[in-house]
């Protein structure tokens, strides 16, 4: 048989492969460069950006649990102008498609921050982050709310035209409200799950690990949560979905996509091991082999459920 | 293009140094041959496997073969990494970090070292022309390291523990004090210290107070290793004064000790 | 110092410690007589009740997955009265506090469940099952939606006299809500969390690993999810809360505690280890004593966030 | 109260037993003396930390201090098994299930054992006072377990494989129908059966082919092995046709043939 097909399409982004980084996990590209071959993934998210530079939360920032990690950064950034200025000429000589996670503390703000990545070379896709557990305004406070994502969607939307992918919340009854609010307000695909809110304490201090008190988790821990998720929105939508939480090989990935997913986002593995995400690509294309399917969008959506 | 590799080293050898502390020499050559004195590694420990995170460890020893690693028991990891055996591999992310400034002409050189903290200096040490002064300090005599390296390279080496089971008893930062006073008066002194954060404050203190520079290499709990998560900062100044986050992972692990905006929390007892 | 005491009470329930088992993790009580010394326990959480014997989901109702399970058991069980003639006898002579997880498809069904209980010898407490993730009818529905939340509580407590315990949905925006709806429909404490809904894909297959297809995730991969939502839960109300979900050890119990539980239940774990209860009982006691702390109630809610 | 008992057994002895078979011998006197035949033991992996589980295997042998385990090794579980070494403290729950029934005074048994079942069966053979037969299948001669311990009781041992390197080819209750046409015929036959469902499917309809009675012993996946989490139930019938849920790890692992209502799903080659 002749190699399978791994191209996939999420809005007007063609990714050579469906494996991509998430965001916040891969930094703006140049820190891993020399230990992961970028021209390989299927796309680079990088971690998220708002209007101006913005500080994030105090340290412990991170904590170490069964089977992944909670993590309250707080959306540290350069803002906008940093980013473009420092690593877009980095990232434009990659060839991979970039797409910038974006967030802002109002609706005015998410527009603007997509109004203002809309003629930027090289940027190919936002994904808007209305799901970020770790801030008091904005993130969250969008994704769980119906009213309030439909409205930051609608206005990202008239900002940009640009794919536009926001990140959907898990910490939602209703999946599918939320992935259908954002198909209808026009975005061109949807992304989750972003981390699930979480608190460690430590009891010999009886204070939090983490000094924003509450935090967010992923990794393997996460990944049964977030499959149920990825299926229960892919069936909701007819626009794409990308699946991601607690892929650390072939085997997650391959369940995000038969769950319906089109493609597939690495996060908290990098890590583990810097080089999963090659793992993961080698891992899809001989499941493929295997099972003699020509082509990775066969087995979008193909559970037998 | 960063200089670091992933590479799955294998175990040559892995033995107590002395009570809680371990040597885990590893063959890496790419690792190395890129290390620079202060630089560390991040290592995923085998068998650990509900857990997912790195740890970092300063590259105590290298050579285009191996690298060697001193380390101390102190939590979950590091008591997991006790069943490593020779000739297992262990994937290893490194070197990572700046490391120490070298190339530090016409100074003599002070290296202040808590517990483990010493393994971070001995490549430095190595590395001046002339040797200098040595102080190490631990909560007690077995927390003493490395004391025949330093004499070796012929280093005047000074040592103190808290309960004065070896050295003189205090804080090493107090036995610098005196030396300041006395042998130290009048030298054209540098310090590189690594140790507990309040260790490095005190020695920050100090530095400030004379006039000095010195280099500390901070020791927080890490992420990626690699300056992506953002995990690892510490509040930092730039010259002008400007506060923002270092990545002690990539900005880091060593600051001159200016740099750092040290929190009230970190006690200092000198 | 003296030995510290761990009597704490949730409604009328007096326990001679905080530590319970979760329902449907110990069966009705005889499955682990011999190796449990069942009168060591704070109390006996048995397995979701209806008002008729209920079937239950096909196999496999169970899959493995890193830190945990996905169970999709479907709340099996002999209904109101098979549960009372034949287990109660056996839980009666134990002389620990017995708690009837109880569930229905409608309203009426759990009202009606409610008050059998009430006149039973040797039933403590009702704990309101309305957020299993694995039925059609009843359960999560209601854990989900304020309205229904409210009403059912609200029948429940009208049916019935004993010690009332809504079992919360992890499953939801804001926990808080869901808490004060309790408490103002005059529920006496809240437990929480049942399991998350999630979903396993057999890649080979290409089958969910559940004949249910979805099922819900519980063991130590869901416990800083759920300690989070009983720190929230717990600042939302008065009345007791019972934090549940990942306890594998001492830690964990007292990471809840610390969170505001004022007691704890053991699920999962009871399969890894049937002894885990009595190692938790033992390492609280302990931690106490190495803290200097006399009285287990003094470390309810004393986490410094 | 049940005689089930939570042990530390120690590892006395884990070796190959044949490519992918080992034998795993445990001291644990209160679960070796108390064992029944077609009894099994719930053991924790150990090492296997995120994966929180434990494994269900039959007790093969049995004696007032130890008990002796069979296993193949085809999933994570039994992989992890191979860093088992002798002295290793194994946590093991059992015995656990309801075993064959015994004193079955006047029967011919025949034994039949597919891989890994044979391991039940070693036990209930040893308790008959007369020899019987029993009839050994597997995929491969490598997958057939126990001839000599069956010869040496004195037992007709019939073999088959499906691809014919050992015995007879083909399927072992093939073999079986051939055995009842000749040497078995007339006999008062109870047919005691461990292995795939696909084999104890086909040994059923053997069984209300020819009236017999047969016990056949059921391999599920499990939870709590103890009866409290309903996992590894399988569809019965009782004496009035009413159909309910059994828990194989309770109720069984062992049933009459009848009282199990088979899926469609169960693939019977035979
Ligand atoms: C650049 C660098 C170089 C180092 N070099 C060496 C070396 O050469 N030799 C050596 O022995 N060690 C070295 N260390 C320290 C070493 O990395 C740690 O000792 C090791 O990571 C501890 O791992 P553990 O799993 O054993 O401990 P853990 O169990 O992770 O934790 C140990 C302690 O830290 C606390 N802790 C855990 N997570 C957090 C968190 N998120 N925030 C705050 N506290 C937390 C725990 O409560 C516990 O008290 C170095 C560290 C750095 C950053
Ligand atoms: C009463 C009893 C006695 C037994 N006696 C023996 C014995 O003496 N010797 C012996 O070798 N074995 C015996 N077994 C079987 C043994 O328990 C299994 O082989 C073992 O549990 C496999 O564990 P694993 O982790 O290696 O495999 P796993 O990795 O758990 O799985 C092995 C296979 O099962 C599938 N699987 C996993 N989870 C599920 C699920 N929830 N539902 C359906 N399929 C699933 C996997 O996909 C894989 O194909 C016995 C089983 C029972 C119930
Ligand atoms: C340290 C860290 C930082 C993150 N930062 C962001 C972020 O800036 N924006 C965002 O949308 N998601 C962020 N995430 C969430 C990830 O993109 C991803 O949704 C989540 O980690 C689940 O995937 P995983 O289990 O593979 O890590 C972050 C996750 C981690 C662990
Ligand atoms: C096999 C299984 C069956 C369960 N059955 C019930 C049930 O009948 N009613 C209920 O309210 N919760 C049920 N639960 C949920 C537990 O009571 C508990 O809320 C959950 O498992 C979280 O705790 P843990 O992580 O310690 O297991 C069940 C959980 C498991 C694993
Ligand atoms: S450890 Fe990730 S940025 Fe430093
Ligand atoms: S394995 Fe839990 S009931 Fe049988």
């Amino acid at each position: 048989m002749s190699r399978p097909r791994l191209e996939t399409c999420v809005g007007a982004i063609r990714m050579k492969n469906p494996v991509m980084v998430a965001s916040g996990t891969f930094g703006y590209g140049p820190e891993y460069d020399g230990v992961v071959d970028m021209g390989r993934l299927g796309a680079i998210v990088v971690k998220g950006i708002s209007l101006e530079p913005w500080e994030g939360n105090p340290p412990p920032r991170l904590v170490e649990v069964t089977g992944g990690l909670v993590n309250a950064i707080g959306l540290q950034n350069p803002g906008v102008d940093g980013f473009v200025r420092e690593y877009m000429p980095f990232l434009r000589q990659k060839g991979v498609p970039v797409i910038v996670n974006i967030w802002g503390r109002s609706v005015e703000e998410y527009a603007e921050v997509a109004a203002r990545f809309d003629g930027v070379a090289g940027v190919a896709g936002l994904e808007l982050n209305i799901s970020c557990p770790n801030i008091k305004e904005g993130g969250i406070a969008f994704g769980t709310d119906p009213g309030a994502a439909a409205r930051v969607i609608s206005a990202a939307r008239k900002a940009t035209k640009l794919t536009l992918i926001p990140k959907l919340s898990p910490n939602v009854p209703d999946i599918a409200l939320f992935a259908k609010i954002a198909e209808d307000a026009g975005a061109d695909a949807v992304s989750l799950i972003n981390s699930i809110p979480a608190m460690v304490i430590d009891i010999e201090t009886r204070r939090p690990a983490l000094a924003n008190t509450t935090g967010g988790l992923t990794g393997p821990a996460v990944h049964p949560v977030a499959v149920r998720l990825v299926w229960q929105a892919a069936k909701a939508v007819k626009i794409p979905v990308i699946g991601m939480g607690g892929i650390s090989g072939a085997r997650e990935a391959i369940e995000f996509m038969l769950a319906g997913a089109s493609a597939v986002a690495v996060g908290t593995a990098n890590f583990t091991d810097p080089s999963v995400t090659a793992a993961v690509i080698d891992g899809i294309e001989e499941y493929l082999v295997r099972k003699g399917v020509g082509d990775v969008r066969d087995i979008i959506g193909a559970v037998r459920a | 293009m960063n200089n670091m590799r992933l590479e799955n080293a294998k175990v040559i050898e892995h033995k107590q140094f002395r009570n809680d502390y371990r040597l885990l020499v590893l063959e890496c050559p790419g690792v190395g041959l890129a290390a620079k004195p202060g630089q560390f590694v991040h290592l995923r420990i085998p068998g650990q496997e509900p857990f997912i995170l790195r740890r970092p460890f300063s590259i105590f020893k290298a050579d285009d073969r191996t690298i060697t690693l001193l380390y101390k028991k102190i939590g979950r990891g590091t008591t997991a990494m006790e069943s490593i055996r020779d000739g297992d591999l262990i994937s290893l992310l490194g070197p990572l970090g700046n490391g120490f400034p070298l190339d530090r002409k016409g100074i003599f050189p002070v290296v202040v070292g808590g517990g483990y903290g010493v393994a971070a200096m001995y490549l430095l040490a190595k590395q001046f022309p002339q040797p200098g002064a040595v102080f190490i300090g631990g909560r007690k005599a077995d927390d003493i390291l490395c004391v025949g390296d330093f004499e070796a390279m012929k280093w005047q080496v000074h040592l103190s523990t808290e309960d004065g089971s070896a050295g003189s008893k205090g804080l090493v930062t107090e036995l610098l004090e005196s030396w300041f006073a006395g042998d130290g008066a009048g030298r054209n002194v540098e310090i590189f210290a690594c140790g507990p954060d309040g260790m490095l404050k005190a020695v920050t203190r100090q530095a400030e107070k004379r006039g000095l520079k010195a280099w500390i290499s901070l020791d927080t709990h890490m992420g990626c290793g690699v300056g992506v998560c953002l995990a690892c900062v510490c509040k930092t100044r730039d010259e002008k004064g400007n506060e923002q986050w270092g990545r002690v992972c990539k900005e880091g692990p060593v600051f001159e000790c200016r740099r750092i905006v040290w929190s009230d929390d970190v006690p200092t007892k000198a």
